[in-house]
């Protein structure tokens, strides 16, 4: 198709060599050119859908850095490569302009967040978690050990991974809070 | 020139899941439709567009119940809330009327008919026919695509299509409608909507494959009792020459919001320039008689 | 299921091409209706009406599968002279202390003194009902359920008065179509199509499944509802069958991980119950009253232990029963809505929300926020500023004058998470099955994983503790793995195979029954036991389905030990032998000595059918090669629950906590042991209050997520459904004056909200007692925030704070309210309109 | 199934079936005022064109070289607002990238480009003077381009699936023939002096009779689909023109030798082909609004037993 200049692409002088002028002479060079865009990928990552627990496979493709296309895996027994609604948007979860990206803190009756340095914030998270934990330890309660706090709880989602719930409760326990709880209940 | 490549879009096992609106999106970029509850069933993307290039519509026929609890009348077919005449939801309020004029019967349970629309990729297109620039072109695959980096917006094409399908998108300039995934067919892929499918209502493949698969289809149908199942745009001898997308409707093409009989424009191309011979003859006469007859005057 | 699991909803499809016949049994004509055989309207909040009548018209016609139903099941097993039945308490089961509303299960037991009580006290035999009530009822007693005499007397005639049988045929025979019309509005017709179905596809040629959701469980009655599915289908021989069972559709991309491996108070990895103050003192203690000692979960010793030295590792020692002492011991119920009343209490200080969003997406959401508001310090970890972290500057209490920016002193720290792209680790889909996500890039930004978040957050606590007594757990706790990339993430996989479990070889384990209890084994869940067997991330398999069988048992992993239908011994007759060719699945191969079939054998591989435990037998070893349900200690499918459930033995129809109906089968109008918090922040619409007159319920749609917090955000979903809207027939409609788009007003004691109105016929008036009652549906996935594109009131903070008993679920799918025409009030104005409500 | 009830289905009250009511074709994105503008201007260069080689043979210099005025600055303008038209007006230049038959726009193009080159050249020589043979064969040349200059926007217009439109492709062509030789006439008789305006005058009568004729023969030989040339905005435009072009020409034949009245009369016959032009947009953009103009004739069809066949090419 290249060469010859641009008269020669020029769909007019296709049509008179005979091309059809509502077909093949009518085709631009980027229309040549065009490739499915997940060709391009520099990655392609097997992952699992993280909406309902159907737990459909999908194929996260990444280009310069960048999510370029996620979509379902045909290999997947469960889905065979199909993707409901929200799975389909899932590219669009991971890289929508909303999603908040810093670390954000709102001193005691502030009226604005502020920015915070992430490991300042982890500093700041454990130092409250210990001074809760001191502040409120029950090491009996009705004649019985229970050591433990009623001080701190947490609540999870169900998107969170297996391994993750495990090191939450792991940890949880180990610090003596009990009401840990997850969507799961609800 | 590859095989001819289709859609058979077979809405007896659509869920209304939209999954292929988003996939579409997904996969062509393309921008939001805007946020507006339209109050039309589930259907709040109104309808195929610049920016919405699968539409699932939603078509409530459900008896009509009454106060204790039974179907308003028995026996013969019950009536339905389904759309009559300018039906559906009234935009001034009220429940959805019901004309009574049932073709099918809707028995108790009522039916949620839902179906994915989508380009036709006409075998005679009339976007593609009458798109001045070729930015409109057909494929290997006899698909009918347009060429972003080639329309210049003439609008042409909006008007000229019997299916309401392509539009020009506002502030971009240019016409936009379903490619069937042109891109990913070329890597050997298939469109993005039918791949996401959940129950694989959107089907893709050769067309002539499809079409053989539609007909079995509506035959285990009819087998079933289901005797309204038809197909709608798979036969050559229609008035577009046959759809490279078509359908398995279960009522009117119309209920779903296609026209029953389209046509493309052009068909009657020949006519229209003869007609304009007549005026052109017509012009050239009267301005002859005009200066000749102002002589003889 | 199509409109909340499309992709999962193509096998239903699959089966209706194969001649399956599908009922959708739902308040409203859904997308799944659309895809159904038979569709068939009921009220809220009445399914134990419809599924006992199902039971009664199986039993009175002697339709069960009587030698799967004498072999499997407890139906011969006689039950003691002092159980009294709802029939004969007019709605209690015996054993209710009306003080406390709790029940003492010990008159519930099977006749004839335990065999083993010296052994310690069982369960059932609790002298305190209270403390049964609360433990959270099922779950204390561990994967293998309560503990019950293995050996009971027997009726195989089924003809004694007190056998299971017979106790359920009287149980169940007021449950007549009859009462299924006038509770469910379901018309006698439609039950008998039901009915004959539901029969005629069940026994050896055929099975029948039934698939469930938040529709069943999000009652005050939501266990028992299971339970009478269970029942059905364990006297249709429908448990551990192909095509069989009782399907559980969970929600969340984790959401049966998350109570695997649980982020839940009254639970251990693998369903080991947190250990009770009261009761626990020892391990010893601990493991005599954690439920069985036969069955699998005889082993519970070498679970629990295992457990204990993965996390205690060196530091856990037989001397030291193996750091028992180190887990905090429960006094009660310490359950999401307890932990609130804490918050708005002042006892819970600080809060860790990770991935949730209760401002939006727990019921009674006020009392949510003002709990939230009276926290010292607050932790929410999201993708966006979900309406949790923003309650302060935006919540709706703002707007009422309830609450003031300046007067909130909770401090909040929102720390970015990733997305399930940017991090490795599996998620455990609804069906049991572990599959491994690959990372596909770094998270950017602030974000981390909670992986990250938890592990660098322990550190922290580690290097800041004392030598003090206090800070032992934490101290001795193993916290070492492997660092990765960028931002020092720790091994997920590493994670994972401490989960999977180590052998004393310091290999990876393969199987549950490797584990030991003399501390030379460790592992973190035992249910998850070998995941990593073979040092290979079984998880992470991915051989495609098409080169595969359907089972499809190289693609991820399930538990336990990669079986795929659970109790499958059920699929062969008791001499092992498949019940059908048709429906052969697991059998037993003579000549080879061993089950066999395209799964995984859901029992010991060569315990021949013929193998009968000699006496005193212990764990699995005391189970019969005619005992299928392995995790419970008799082997047997429970009719008949002689322990185990707070609330009754068996399922009893009690209506909603408010609902417009008196209950006429039993002067009982709602279950008497059901949970519930009367305080101000908690109120309740009085039942049968004229001025509450609809029925309410709440559902998810196909486009949109929970609280939305991850769909409200997405161009492409919000579009789809950009607004509240609440379901209304046209009748309703016609009655109060709503006009299709326009909106209304659906007001409860809790709050009032506004929503576009959707009039349409897909919702249907019931006649319930001679009388029409108007359902109304609202989807629940609109809140002010996270960062959504749209944005509408919140369908929870209309629900009640009335729980199950047995599982701490809130009762969100049914409840009465009042609808009117137009936006609601604002402001003080909305608190005025509420209190009007409240005082009647 | 019941045919009964679809028989009902089309009563004369057009009972039909539809999604929502909503429109099944997309209304035509053309906008106001400029593509009804092109369209007069369009005729009336295309009609100037005939006018002037006809004057020039017949001896009316004045009326040739105002007439040859007219056609190119139609043209041009034309062509002015046929690219503000354009979603991407930088890439006019592609209407000449192919030729397509099947496109009455892109013949179009090529004949406005051709009718634009010639009538400029035409009127630049009439003008300047320069060059008057080349002036001449290119005048002479137009009467080719631009009586297509004139109705091939009927042709553009008809090959749509607008039903009002596609419809009237028999009348559309005359009526935008006699609406470009009034307007042509209408400029003429403004322009040029009254001795030589006769003819022009002459031209305008008859256009307004034909564009008369042939609205009037789309109202109503159309049945329900003309329903929207007689109703609504386009119904009030369409009956302004009427009025206008009526009325203009009356004032033609009554003007004799007053300068008003032959300024009110062109200027009414002018008025009354812009009308004309803003009507038909108009009636095309409520034909496509209205689902019952595409699905109740297609039924009609379908339940006579006679579906649109394809056209086999």
């Amino acid at each position: 198709m290249a060469g010859g200049g641009w008269f020669l692409r020029w769909p007019v002088i296709r049509q008179l060599r005979g091309q059809d002028g509502r077909g093949e002479a009518a085709r631009s060079a980027r229309t040549d050119a065009l490739r499915p865009r997940v060709e391009e990928a520099d990655s392609v990552a097997r992952s699992v859908c993280p909406y309902c627990a159907v737990g459909c496979g999908q194929l996260v493709y990444v280009k310069d850095g960048k999510v370029s296309q996620i979509e379902g895996d045909p290999d997947s027994p469960i889905s065979r490569g199909r993707l409901c609604p929200k799975g389909s948007a899932s590219k669009q979860l991971v890289t929508h302009a909303g999603r908040q990206t810093k670390v954000l803190y709102r001193r005691p009756y502030g009226t604005d967040w502020e920015p915070l340095d992430l490991d300042t914030a982890m500093d700041m998270i454990a130092d409250r978690v210990l001074r809760t934990r001191r502040d409120t330890w029950q090491q009996e309660h009705e004649g019985r050990v229970v050591r433990r706090t009623l001080g701190i709880a947490s609540l999870g989602g169900a998107t969170l991974d297996n391994e993750e719930n495990y090191l939450m409760k792991k940890l949880y326990t180990a610090l003596g809070a009990i009401q840990v709880e997850n969507q799961a209940r609800i | 020139m590859a095989e001819r490549m289709g859609f058979f879009t077979d809405t007896s096992i659509c869920i209304g899941c939209k999954a292929c609106e988003v996939a579409c999106k997904e996969w062509n970029q393309l921008p939001d439709d805007g946020f507006v509850f339209e109050a039309t069933s589930y259907d709040n993307t109104a309808a195929l567009g610049a920016s919405t290039w699968r539409h699932v519509a939603f078509i409530e026929q459900q008896p009509v119940w009454m106060p204790d609890g039974d179907p308003m009348s028995h026996g013969g077919p019950v009536p339905h809330s389904g759309p009559m005449s300018h039906g559906g939801p009234m935009p001034d309020g009220g429940s959805m009327p019901h004309g009574g004029e049932s073709v099918f019967e809707v028995g108790r349970d009522g039916r949620w008919l839902m179906s994915s629309d989508v380009c036709k990729h006409c075998t005679n297109a009339g976007c593609l026919d009458v798109c001045p620039t070729g930015a409109i072109f057909r494929t290997e695959f006899g698909t009918v695509v347009v060429q972003p980096d080639i329309c210049n917006g003439c609008g042409y094409c909006v008007p000229a299509c019997p299916f309401g399908v392509i539009d020009r998108r506002e502030g971009d300039g240019r016409a936009w409608k379903c490619t069937m995934c042109y891109d990913r067919l070329r890597g050997g892929l298939e469109p993005a909507c039918a791949k996401a499918c959940p129950t694989d209502s959107i089907q893709f493949g050769p067309l002539d494959e499809l079409r053989e698969r539609a007909a079995a289809r509506v035959d285990t149908l009819h087998a079933a009792g289901h005797t309204e199942a038809r197909l709608y745009g798979e036969s050559p001898g229609d008035g577009v020459g046959g759809m490279g997308a078509f359908f398995l409707l279960l009522d009117e093409p119309e209920v779903y919001g296609l026209p029953p009989d389209p046509v493309v424009p052009t068909r009657d191309l020949p006519a229209m320039w003869g007609w304009a011979g007549a005026a052109i003859a017509t012009m050239a006469a009267a301005v002859a008689a005009s200066f000749l007859g102002g002589r003889s005057r | 299921m199509a409109e909340c699991h499309p992709v999962g909803f193509q096998w239903v499809v699959e089966a209706r091409y194969r001649g399956a016949k599908v009922f959708h049994i739902d308040p409203r004509f859904t997308r799944t209706s659309a895809l159904a055989d038979r569709y068939v309207p009921i009220r809220v909040g009445s399914d134990i009406v419809l599924l006992g009548a199902l039971i009664n018209h199986v039993l009175e016609n002697e339709l069960d599968f009587r030698e799967y139903v004498l072999a499997y099941t407890n139906a011969s097993m006689i039950v003691s002279e002092e159980y009294r039945d709802t029939e004969d308490l007019d709605g209690l089961f015996s054993g209710f202390d009306p003080e406390t509303r709790t029940y003492d299960p010990a008159t519930w037991s099977y006749e004839g003194a335990p065999e083993e009580a010296a052994a310690g006290e069982r369960a059932e035999q609790m002298d305190h009902g209270r403390e049964h009530a609360d433990m959270g009822g099922p779950d204390q007693y561990g994967a293998g359920g309560a503990s019950a005499n293995p050996r009971p007397m027997k009726d195989p005639t089924l003809r004694h008065p007190r056998c299971v049988y017979q106790i359920l045929r009287r149980h169940f025979a007021r449950y007549t179509p009859e009462l299924v019309a006038e509770l469910c509005g379901i018309s006698p017709e439609d039950f008998a199509e039901l009915a004959e179905t539901v029969t005629t596809n069940s026994g050896r040629e055929r099975t029948t499944m039934w698939v469930y959701s938040v529709g069943w469980t999000q009652h005050t009655v939501g266990a028992q509802y299971i339970r009478a599915a269970s029942i059905l289908q364990l006297l249709l021989g429908n448990i551990g069958r192909p095509g069989g069972g009782i399907l559980a559709l969970r929600g969340h991309a984790s959401i049966q991980g998350s109570t695997d491996i649980p982020t839940l108070f009254n639970i251990l990895p693998g369903y080991l119950p947190m250990p009770h103050a009261h009761q626990h003192e020892t391990l010893d203690d601990y493991l005599a009253r954690a439920g069985g000692d036969t069955g699998f979960w005889g082993r519970k010793r070498s679970y629990m232990v295992s457990l204990l030295k993965a996390w205690w590792g060196d530091a856990a020692t037989e001397d030291n029963d193996f750091r028992f002492d180190h887990l905090p011991r429960l006094t009660g119920d310490h359950g999401h809505y307890s932990t609130v009343m804490g918050q708005i209490d002042g006892t819970v200080k600080g809060y860790f929300v990770v991935g949730e969003n209760p401002a939006v997406g727990s019921a009674g959401g006020r009392a949510q926020r003002l709990g939230l508001a009276n926290l010292e310090w607050l932790v929410v970890r999201d993708l966006t500023l979900v309406e949790t972290a923003t309650f302060w500057k935006d919540g709706p209490e703002l707007e009422t004058g309830e609450m003031r920016t300046e007067d909130i002193g909770t401090e909040v720290f929102f720390v970015p998470a990733a997305s399930h792209v940017e991090k490795d680790g599996t998620f455990t889909n609804t069906q049991r099955l572990l599959q491994w996500r690959e990372k596909a890039l770094d998270p950017p930004g602030d974000c981390r994983s909670d992986l990250w978040f938890f592990y660098h957050l322990g550190k922290l606590l580690k290097e800041r503790i004392t030598s003090g007594e206090i800070d032992r757990p934490l101290r001795e706790l193993t916290w070492d793995y492997p660092e990765e990339g960028v931002h020092g993430d720790p091994s997920a996989s590493a994670v994972l195979r401490e989960i999977g479990g180590v052998g004393p070889d310091g290999r990876a384990l393969s199987d549950y029954t490797e584990l030991k209890p003399d501390g030379s084994t460790q592992c973190g869940c035992w249910i998850y036991c070998g995941v990593y067997a073979d040092e290979v991330n079984q998880a992470a398999r991915r051989r495609p389905g098409r080169e595969q069988s359907p089972e499809a048992p190289e693609w991820g992993w399930a538990w336990p030990a990669n079986r795929r239908i659970l109790y499958n011994r059920a699929s062969a007759d008791p001499e092992g032998r498949p019940w059908s060719e048709r429906k052969a699945y697991i059998y037993w191969d003579e000549k080879k000595g061993e089950w066999t079939g395209p799964d995984v054998p859901d029992f010991e591989k060569t315990k021949p059918p013929g193998y009968r435990p000699p006496e005193g037998a212990l764990a699995e070893a005391a189970l019969s090669g005619t005992d299928p349900f392995i995790m419970q200690a008799d082997g047997k499918g429970w009719l008949y629950a002689p322990a185990g459930l707070v609330d009754g033995p068996l399922p009893a129809h009690y209506e909603p906590f408010e609902s417009p109906v008196r209950n006429p089968l039993y002067a009982q109008q709602d279950n008497p042991a059901r949970r519930i918090y009367p305080r101000p922040e908690s109120p309740y619409n009085p039942v049968g209050a004229p001025r509450f007159p609809y029925v309410l319920t709440t559902y998810r749609l196909t486009e949109h997520h929970t609280a939305g917090g991850m769909s409200r955000p997405l161009a492409y979903l919000a579009e789809l459904q950009p607004e509240l809207f609440c379901e209304v027939s046209p009748t309703l409609a016609a009655e109060l004056g709503l006009a299709n788009g326009d909106w209304a007003t659906i007001v409860t004691s809790r709050t009032a909200i506004e929503a576009r109105v959707l009039v349409t016929e897909r919702v249907r008036p019931l006649r319930i007692q001679g009388r029409t009652v108007h359902q109304i549906g609202l989807p629940y996935h609109w809140g002010w925030g996270s960062g959504g594109l749209v944005t509408g009131d919140i369908a929870n903070d209309l629900m009640p704070l009335a729980l199950d008993p047995n599982v701490y679920i809130q009762e969100s799918k049914a409840t009465t309210c009042d609808v009117r025409p137009g936006r609601r009030p604002r402001g003080r104005d909305l608190l005025a309109l509420i209190e009007e409500y409240r005082h009647g | 199934m019941s045919r009964g009830t679809r028989e009902r289905a089309v009563a004369p009250e057009a009972e039909f079936r539809s999604y929502y009511g909503r429109p099944v074709i997309k209304r035509p994105i053309w906008h106001v005022p400029h593509m009804p503008v092109y369209l007069y201007l369009g005729g009336l260069s295309g009609a100037s064109s005939l006018t002037a080689i006809m004057a020039g043979l017949t001896g009316r210099p004045h009326l040739a070289r105002t007439a040859r005025i007219a056609a190119a600055a139609g043209a041009a303008l034309g062509t002015g607002f046929l690219v503000a038209e354009l979603g991407r007006p930088m890439r006019f230049l592609n209407m000449l990238r192919v030729f397509k038959p099947t496109s009455p726009m892109s013949v179009g193009s090529w004949i406005l480009a051709a009718q634009g080159g010639l009538s400029a050249v035409a009127a630049a020589s009439a003008v300047t003077g320069i060059l008057p043979a080349a002036g001449d064969a290119a005048a002479l040349a137009t009467g080719v381009t631009g009586p297509l200059t004139a109705t091939y926007t009927a042709v553009l217009v008809a090959d749509t699936a607008v039903p009002a439109w596609h419809e009237g492709y028999r009348e559309l062509p005359f009526l935008f023939a006699g609406s470009a030789l009034a307007s042509a006439g209408a400029v003429g008789m403004l322009a040029a002096p009254r001795t030589e305006a006769g003819p022009a005058r002459a031209v305008a009568l008859i256009g307004a009779a034909v564009e008369t004729a042939a609205a009037s023969a789309l109202e109503h030989r159309l049945g329900l689909v003309g329903e929207p040339y007689r109703q609504g905005r386009a119904g009030r435009l369409l009956r302004a023109a009427r009025a206008l072009t009526v009325g203009g020409g009356l004032l033609t034949l009554l003007a004799g030798r007053s300068r008003v009245a032959t300024v009110a009369s062109g200027l009414s016959l002018t008025a009354g082909a812009l009308c004309t032009r803003f009507g038909v947009l108009e009636a095309g953009r409520a034909s496509a609004a209205d689902p019952k103009f595409t699905v109740v004739p297609q039924r009609e069809r379908l339940d006579s037993g006679a579906p649109a066949p394809s056209s086999g090419r």
